[in-house]
């Protein structure tokens, strides 16, 4: 299989690739523990695009399918049993709704930690978190004299 | 009502945990949650029985047939684990009363046992189904659930906010991969029911058809849940979310989350891609044995060398869960049902040691080695438990610990593996140093001006802690029962899917 | 947030608006059977809807307008109602979630009502519960995330 | 189909550089309002391959709750990312050069994009585009052998299974699926939702009403987590632990712990400073 062949074939589950790549390339290197919950997003999101590539078909007369709501024209086809136009599979479509509630969820608790996080330590860069936590200031209890402490240290 | 326990044993806790919103104020929102964890744990029970009576169980839900609908299929396996399971939850429901009190705002106790309905709906989820798009939401819920409660453990130590953070992270990449290990294999078997994905794949490996796609959704799906169940090399997230999580939360999340994902690693591997694919068409066993025996190495130091009590059992269970890895990357009857077994008695023995600590939490406000010095004699009950565990956790002989090492050194043995009874052995060494430098500190350390006035836990907590820890010891001298069930398990999964071949 | 108080233009287009907003939140949670939407999707237009409203009046009329203890309880309605639907056609004698059940079969049918309509009522209800537990849930996360910096 | 191709390779071009983008920048609030325009570009991608439910979702949520969520986020934590790492993170792109050659490998085997005979439009596709599945009768789904491995046996039904009458009566097969065959999965759906708003109110409410109207009598406000978990003196802990529920009170007594108590705190946070192999040395990565 050359190259070509291979790309026409698959370049759009190649660009879910990048996009996939792209946001966990922000997860992993990205300091901004903000922009590390939206990179994770961003990531998700290409996982979806991975899915419902899969769901789209083809006609073999080079046509795109048609969208899974079946119309009259369908319900009309069956009744004659003619050959009705080809639709594309809702299962992908149907767990897709699903992981994007998940991901929209994940992102609220990770922001919901993320303000947390501000209040107690005064930061959201993960090498600074990392710094006070270094300094062992933060073996005590989340308290307004402890979280200004934290607040003065950045 | 007895057709029906598959369902409720994963809706029960679902709808018990919405209902907890409505609770109100007080004890009720635990005594509800306690009433309903009991149920599911004897539900449990009467599925295990019927499971080993009468072979595997399966529940269509909405009446669809498997293969469209979604499915629950019970083995003897996940039978045995969902008896673990709801077993842990339970006890620790119980014993969480006093415990969360002290730790959790008390105007949100009813959003905190929602949640840990939700967690336990989802763990009991993960390892009931037969569906693998369902594995992914029920992980989900789990892991969101667990993000939260591990975060309310800032009110005491603020560095849960950002263990929690990143287990989030890497949680949710793990998850994530799981996705693009199922969708990968969905695209070539156009199906998402674990029995009938199985079937395909059987199919596609033997025609070779596909293999590039079927070995990196294979590789996808172990990276993703070897994040979930922290194998060594991505086990950075366990630690500080175990130490700085609220005590019940840790005793329940370290005796149950890591093991659920155990289970479902060996689900994949056995029963969807089958042995013969897993250990045969690609070399896991040389790199799962590799990270799980490093594992139990660097864990084992690391563990010593920590100086809050939490962190050392967090660490030590990194290092069991590596003994449970081994076990069944060794890919022969002893080492899987050694890991099994290992899974019910590590499960008793860390929850019970994780409670003990809750205990000295609750009295202490801390678990620094300092604060444990000279408690011996102050509490005296609740430190007998911890070192009863500790002994389980190096493997001596007559405790649950030694059951399931035993059964891996065997499994070893069988596979030839000199190598592997040497970390094995290595490990326990470990694991002594670890055990006794607290134990040490317990009973011959001088007590700190902080735990002069300390007392014995109230009464509920100890009962608790001890009723964990006798189970493991009687896992330790009646292992029969326990170790029939868990081969049972193993000769299941060795077979293939829920042992219908 | 106070300025926007000032802004008369947006205040009363706003007004307007939110009563359509709200149709259109119903329509597609309901219409998700024919066309594209459900419970999800028109769940979040709802919100959508209280979210404005939050943002313009502030968040003192919105609490007004939608308590936050009845839109907590109403999001764990909402989950409540859909495995309700489940536990009733199990209690009715089917599987769980077996729409089938949900108007109750006749004597010693196997199957009950092949015809599918007792389906698009479990399709209904189910919808609903997804819709307002969607909806409930975004407006608290809206409350929740613009709290008080410092209590 | 050659134009909706082109079309669906400028959106997906698009998609790419957006998200480029979303990583580079420092603004955090122009990274907030790319992600909306991210999300409304996904959404027209899927509505171009026909993901209509999909595409209305990712618009609802993507482009508006998300951007609320993270725009009331920023309120709290600022806008400005802090420049300290390099431009270019070498590890981390190395270990995404390698997974993501690894999925683009996986992909080489697949079929192709929009193939009708790929395995996911031929296998058990039909019955439920369909809606003609067909129930399996509930005496039936207890039954312990046979149903496993049943289906290929039986011609790819389950034994006993009915022929179903359902249809065509949904034209939304998507809904069809979502809120009836794969309904299980969706009241899951659901529970996630929930256990978000849950996740979001357990961390994020500071007080509850009663604390906020007690809070509000005091003159100076004391915060009743520094009397119940303080450390260093462990009579005050159990008193205060046994007569007094936080918040519950509001007195002189108070104040002095409390300062009694900041000033304890700050001599063991001295001392923790001068000796920092005492602290713990929990994993950092």
């Amino acid at each position: 299989m050359n190259f070509i062949e291979a790309a026409s074939d698959h370049y759009n589950y190649w660009i879910a690739v990048i996009v996939m790549m792209i946001g966990l390339y922000g997860v992993i290197a990205k300091r901004n523990i903000v922009k590390q919950a939206i990179s994770l997003g961003l990531f998700q999101t290409g996982i979806f695009l991975l899915y419902i590539s899969m769901a789209v078909v083809f006609t073999p007369d080079g046509k795109m399918g048609e969208a899974p709501v079946k119309h009259s024209e369908r319900l009309a086809a069956d009744v004659l049993s003619v050959a009705g136009p080809v639709y594309d599979n809702p299962l992908p479509h149907v767990l897709m709704l699903t992981a994007i509630v998940v991901s929209v969820s994940i992102l609220a608790v990770a922001l919901a930690i993320i303000v947390n996080i501000k209040r107690c330590y005064g930061t959201v860069e993960e090498d600074e978190i990392l710094d006070i936590e270094a300094q062992g200031l933060l073996d005590g209890p989340d308290t307004k004299s402890n979280r200004e402490k934290a607040g003065a240290l950045v | 009502m007895i057709d029906s326990i598959p369902a409720l044993m994963v809706v029960l806790p679902l709808m018990a945990g919405v209902i907890t919103v409505f609770t109100g104020k007080g004890d009720k929102p635990w005594a509800w949650a306690t009433a309903i964890t009991g149920i599911v744990f004897a539900m449990s029970i009467a599925l295990l029985a019927e499971v080993t009576a009468h072979g595997p169980v399966t529940y269509n839900f909405g009446n669809w047939p498997s293969q469209y609908g979604i499915a629950y299929t019970i083995d003897a396996m996940n039978g045995f684990v969902l008896f673990v399971v709801s077993l842990i939850a339970a006890v620790t429901t119980y014993y969480s009363r006093l415990s969360v009190k002290d730790e959790i705002p008390n105007d949100r106790l009813h959003i905190f046992y929602a949640l840990w309905l939700l967690t336990i709906c989802g763990l009991l989820g993960i390892t009931i189904t037969g569906d693998t798009f369902n594995v992914y939401v029920l992980l989900e819920i789990s892991s969101l659930t667990l993000y939260a409660l591990i975060a309310m453990g800032y009110r005491r130590d603020r560095r849960a906010l950002t263990a929690s953070l990143r287990y989030v992270i890497l949680g949710s990449v793990g998850a994530s991969f799981l996705l693009l290990g199922i969708g990968y294999l969905m695209m070539i078997t156009g199906t998402l029911n674990m029995v009938d994905m199985h079937d395909r794949l059987q199919v596609l490996i033997h025609n070779d058809e596909y293999s590039r796609t079927i070995m990196v959704a294979y590789a996808f799906l172990l990276v993703g849940l070897s994040l979930k169940l922290a194998l060594f090399p991505l086990h950075m997230w366990l630690p500080n979310a175990y130490t700085y999580a609220p005590s019940a939360v840790t005793g329940l999340v370290a005796a149950t989350a890591t093991k659920v994902a155990v289970y479902m690693t060996i689900r994949f591997l056995f029963g969807i891609f089958g042995r013969d694919f897993s250990f045969g068409a690609v070399e896991s066993s040389d790199v799962l044995l590799t990270c799980a025996g490093l594992g139990v190495l660097y864990t084992g130091i690391q563990a010593a060398r920590q100086n809050n009590v939490k962190s050392v059992l967090a660490w030590s269970s990194l290092g069991q869960i590596g003994y449970i890895v081994i076990g069944f990357s060794l890919n022969n009857e002893n080492g899987l049902t050694g890991s099994v077994v290992h899974i019910l008695n590590h499960a008793l023995i860390k929850g019970g040691m994780f409670l003990a600590l809750g205990c000295v939490a609750y009295r202490l406000g801390g678990t620094r080695l300092t604060h444990l010095k000279g408690l011996g004699r102050k509490m005296p009950w609740t430190m007998a438990a911890f070192t009863a565990g500790g002994l389980g956790l190096i493997g001596f002989p007559l405790t649950g610990g030694f059951i399931g090492k035993w059964y891996i050194g065997l499994g070893a043995l069988d596979a030839g593996n000199w190598l592997i009874l040497v970390v094995i052995m290595l490990g326990s060494l470990l694991a002594v140093i670890y055990v006794f430098r607290v134990v040490y500190a317990i009973y011959f350390g001088e007590a700190e001006p902080d735990s002069v006035h300390a007392t014995e836990a109230p009464a509920s907590m100890v009962v608790c802690t001890w009723i964990l820890i006798g189970m493991s010891l009687v896992c330790g001298l009646w292992s029969e029962w326990s170790v029939d069930l868990a081969a049972n398990a193993a000769k299941a999964m060795l077979a293939g899917f829920g042992g219908a071949h | 947030m106070k300025n926007m108080e000032d802004q008369v233009v947006l205040r009363v287009f706003s007004k307007i608006m939110i009563p359509f907003i709200i149709i259109f939140g119903f329509y597609v949670i309901t219409h998700g059977e024919l066309g594209p939407g459900g419970g999800f999707q028109g769940g979040v237009i709802l919100a959508s809807a209280f979210i404005l409203y939050g943002l313009v009046f502030g968040k003192d009329q919105l609490a007004e307008a939608a308590p936050p203890r009845v839109v907590e309880g109403l999001a764990a309605f909402g989950v409540l109602l859909y495995s309700g639907v489940g536990a009733w056609c199990l209690l009715a004698g089917g599987n769980f979630l077996d729409y089938s059940y949900i108007i109750p079969p006749a004597e010693g049918a196997v199957i009950p009502h092949l015809d599918g309509g007792a389906e698009i009522w479990g399709m209904i209800l189910v919808e609903y519960g997804v819709g307002i537990t969607v909806c409930t849930v975004m407006i608290t996360v809206y409350n929740m995330i613009t709290e008080e910096a410092e209590a | 189909m050659l134009n909706l191709l082109v079309i669906d390779g400028v959106l997906l071009f698009l998609v790419t550089i957006t998200a480029l983008a979303v990583i580079e920048m420092r603004n955090l609030f122009a990274v907030t309002m790319l992600t909306g325009v991210y999300s409304l570009l996904m959404a027209a991608v899927w509505t171009n391959m026909h993901a209509v439910d999909v595409a209305f979702t990712e618009a609802a949520v993507g482009a508006g709750i998300s951007t609320i969520l993270i725009l009331g986020t920023l309120v709290h934590v600022g806008v400005k990312e802090r420049r300290r790492e390099k431009s270019l993170n070498l590890s981390a792109l190395l270990i995404v050069t390698l997974t993501g050659g690894a999925l683009i490998y996986g992909t080489l085997d697949m079929p192709a994009f929009g193939d009708p005979e790929a395995p996911v439009q031929t296998h058990r596709f039909q019955k439920l585009f369909d809606q003609n599945v067909g129930k399996v009768p509930v005496t039936d789904t207890h039954h312990v052998e046979a149903v496993a491995h049943g289906a290929e046996q039986h011609g790819g039904e389950q034994h006993g299974a009915h022929e179903d009458e359902f249809h065509g009566h949904v034209y939304n097969t998507v809904t069809s699926l979502l809120a009836d065959y794969r309904s299980f999965d969706t009241m899951f759906e659901t529970a996630v939702i929930l256990s978000a708003g849950l996740s979001m109110i357990m961390l994020l409410r500071r007080r509850s009403d009663e604390e906020i109207e007690a809070a509000t009598q005091r003159t100076e406000r004391v915060d009743p987590d520094t009397i119940k978990t303080e450390r260093m003196d462990p009579k005050t802990t159990q008193t205060v632990r046994v007569d007094s529920p936080p918040g519950s009170d509001s007195s002189g007594a108070d104040k002095k712990l409390a300062a009694e108590i900041a000033e304890a705190v700050d001599s063991a946070e001295q001392i923790q400073h001068d000796a920092p192999e005492e602290t713990d040395k929990g994993d950092q990565v």
